[in-house]
């Protein structure tokens, strides 16, 4: 197998450069790419355009990369819950791109399955279909939606082995899988790295071949946006 | 009149044995609570859940188990995970029954409006364009007037569309109505109280009235 | 949960009827829904039109329904190791759409995740692309292929519970999970039936959404096609 | 001149460490017996399989874990499986850095034709033309003459296309030769005791042959 093991984040964001274009996964503050994040953070690389569907909060997730200016432009879904945010955009700081969120999902397997466009329905007959080619099938319109390029893929992963194989656990998969075989260089964190071998090759996620670099996280906070309880039977 | 709740409770009721169903953020969420007993019914979670649970159990919650309001639940027997990619696909491909969600403004030829007012912060469309461009058969649970007293079923949109010509069915607080294919609110209940001619004058889009409207029964 | 079980192969295809478009899962023997073949063949329906990637031997899967001259069309990507095929094809009996095999996988992947069409390099410039649309995207050219509308999709999973969520075994995944997703109707079999909760939600394969019908199998011949192995080490 | 078991060995020499490769049936599949020992490679088989290992010891076949010419395999430490939409999928995306396949033609501009005799009965192309048509890096391990002694590199295809400009490299019993941008086949290596004459004779299409042309040499 081939060995796609970096010592950490620090090292598996070498080459990201001011400009680049950047996917993270994670929906809310679930499943993102924590450890990268703080590095690009340190790192202080600027003008990126983030992919990615949501943009964290003021504190944590891509809101640390915006508090400190390095996001050009964010192409998202949605953009609610960060004050710091809405700040930029109003001034005109912060470019941003409203897609729905099974185009953004769709144009991640686009460009990971090595499709350079696909249709779907979504937007039609809305200012998200400007421009855009539109097209029939069957009675029923379309806009044809272009597969992303993304220089580097970055995303957070349950378990992962020296091969790069990946494993997600239960909602915090989202968006990674499809991420992770869309970037040109893919980045994977993990919270248990293992040797290859020790996982099943029947249940991997995301097979080594779509990443390159793999790393074990440290210090995850994977932190609660709505905590919503019941009350304990008792 | 009816209030949040009721709106939820007469909806759950559209709900049929063996649906899947994805229930999207606010009144629509509280569906779930009413779902009729002895019915199955699978709740799909756009973020990647068909089986989404009740809220778990204090102490219990998953960080990586959450749903699509970002609200910490919990899987049913059954469940399976899936990702965006996937779930977007399930639902463009009509394999969910029955959406429910809400809105600012519906249209008498069912257009919807509900993620953008020009001048406002804008947040994002989340799902909300996929799931009404792609399902079948769309619900929309909203109050019948704004905050500023004017009706939110209107003969066009005034806002940023979200999709066009989806919805099917409305229920507020004041009413239950089809958007007929050819364009028109066909009133089938009221609320209890509400008379037609308020319906009428609180609906300022094209509202067919045809023989006597029943009142909106509960099933409890 | 929404219970999708049946008693059998028998009640599973028994609204299957003549002329009407199935799928079948499987990839040469391996993973093929033998359950059901026999049970259609039992059932004597005629002028099917089969998609699979293959159409077995002559006394074993499709090929037993090729014996009894049911089907009326195949799409495949690949029919050798049949000579019941062969004699049908040239006598004019049997017609056969030859596809590509990645196309015939994404196909069925379009048809279940609700895209009209998808492009693919595979075929341009060759007789796949007669009278096919060719687009060009970065340069490159590419087909567009239409999803498939099966009446039918049959499928084989090594596990199943009654919710209808399907996990595959080693390399008899193949084609399975793609045509599950892409039947109107999606019939499974599995080798073993379990209760809904038995199943880990993160490793299920195939969501029960996408299946209507599922069963437990019976007496699983799982032949091999090629026997190769090495001498043992001693 | 090389055997079948040679032209393998010198094709395995092109494959450098850290490669994902794509290996058709008949020779190429031969090249996983000669990959230089200290480099990491991996084997993708189009069925849905990384990692592909050798044949199973005895009694250990399993009819479930087979690979695209339907041979029973086994995996490795590290291997994955998945589903034949993802397997095209990563190919079309051109994870995969190379595919070695064999021929039945290959043109002087790159075109292949592996597939089909017109009048004999015709198997399918498999996933050739996906192959042909997404790597980025493609050998062709073929002999250089048919059984009717002519050649197989020739100005144009004679049998239907599998693809077009698509071959970079090709490896005979006779030589190696890169198949040029600009068109023409150009000499890189000859197999011992093989004239540059007797590679010329067998050679319809343009042969480009530039300065001495160096013996092949197997790297043991």
């Amino acid at each position: 197998m081939i060995n796609k093991v970096v010592s950490g984040a620090e090292e598996a964001i070498r080459d990201i450069s001011d400009g680049a274009t950047l996917m993270l996964g994670g929906f809310g503050l679930c499943g993102i790419p924590e450890n990268c994040i703080n590095a690009l953070v340190t790192k202080g690389v600027k003008s990126l355009t983030c992919i990615s569907n949501n943009a964290g909060v003021d504190d944590f997730g891509i809101g640390l990369m915006l508090k400190q200016r390095q996001v050009k432009k964010m192409i998202s879904s949605y953009v609610g819950e960060n004050a710091e945010f809405e700040r930029q955009l109003l001034s005109g700081e912060l470019e941003v791109d409203l897609i729905p969120q099974g185009t953004l999902a769709t144009r991640c397997l686009a460009a990971g399955y090595g499709m350079p466009a696909i249709f779907t329905p979504a937007g039609v007959g809305t200012e998200v279909a400007e421009g855009k080619e539109i097209r029939n099938f069957n009675g029923k319109d379309y806009l044809m939606e272009y597969a992303f390029d993304a220089d580097f893929a970055i995303v957070k992963a349950w378990k992962g082995d020296t091969a790069g194989n990946l494993i997600f656990r239960s909602t915090s998969r989202n968006f990674n899988p499809v991420m992770a075989m869309a970037g040109k260089i893919t980045i994977a964190e993990v919270e248990e790295l293992v040797e290859a071998g020790e996982l099943d090759p029947d249940y991997i996620h995301t097979p080594g071949i779509y990443v390159h670099r793999i790393f074990q996280g440290k210090d995850y906070k994977k932190r609660i946006e709505q905590r919503t309880v019941r009350k304990s039977e008792v | 009149m009816f209030n949040k709740e009721e709106i939820a409770q007469r909806i759950a009721q559209e709900i049929k044995d063996g649906y899947y169903v994805n229930l999207g953020i606010g009144i629509p969420t509280l569906v779930a609570n009413y779902i009729p007993k002895g019915i199955n019914v699978v709740l799909q979670s756009e973020n990647g859940l068909l089986g989404m649970g009740p809220f778990p159990f204090e102490g219990e919650e998953d960080a990586d188990l959450i749903n699509a309001g970002k609200q910490t639940i919990t899987t049913l027997p059954g469940s399976s995970i899936f990702d965006s990619a996937m779930s977007f696909g399930m639902i463009r491909a009509q394999k969910v029954d029955l959406t429910i969600l809400g809105a600012m403004e519906v249209s008498e030829n069912g257009d919807i409006a509900n993620w953008k007012i020009p001048g406002k912060m804008v947040k994002g469309m989340g799902g909300a364009m996929d799931l009404v461009a792609s399902a079948k058969n769309i619900i929309v649970a909203m109050q019948h007037v704004n905050k500023a007293g004017e009706s939110k079923l209107l003969p066009s949109c005034t806002l940023p569309l979200t999709g066009v010509k989806c919805i099917r069915k409305i229920v507020t607080e004041l009413a239950v109505l089809d958007v007929l294919p050819e364009g028109g609110f066909k009133l089938l209940e009221r609320a209890p109280g509400v008379s037609v001619d308020f319906i009428k004058q609180s609906t300022a889009g094209r509202l067919i009235v045809e023989g006597e409207i029943p009142e909106m029964k509960l099933n409890m």
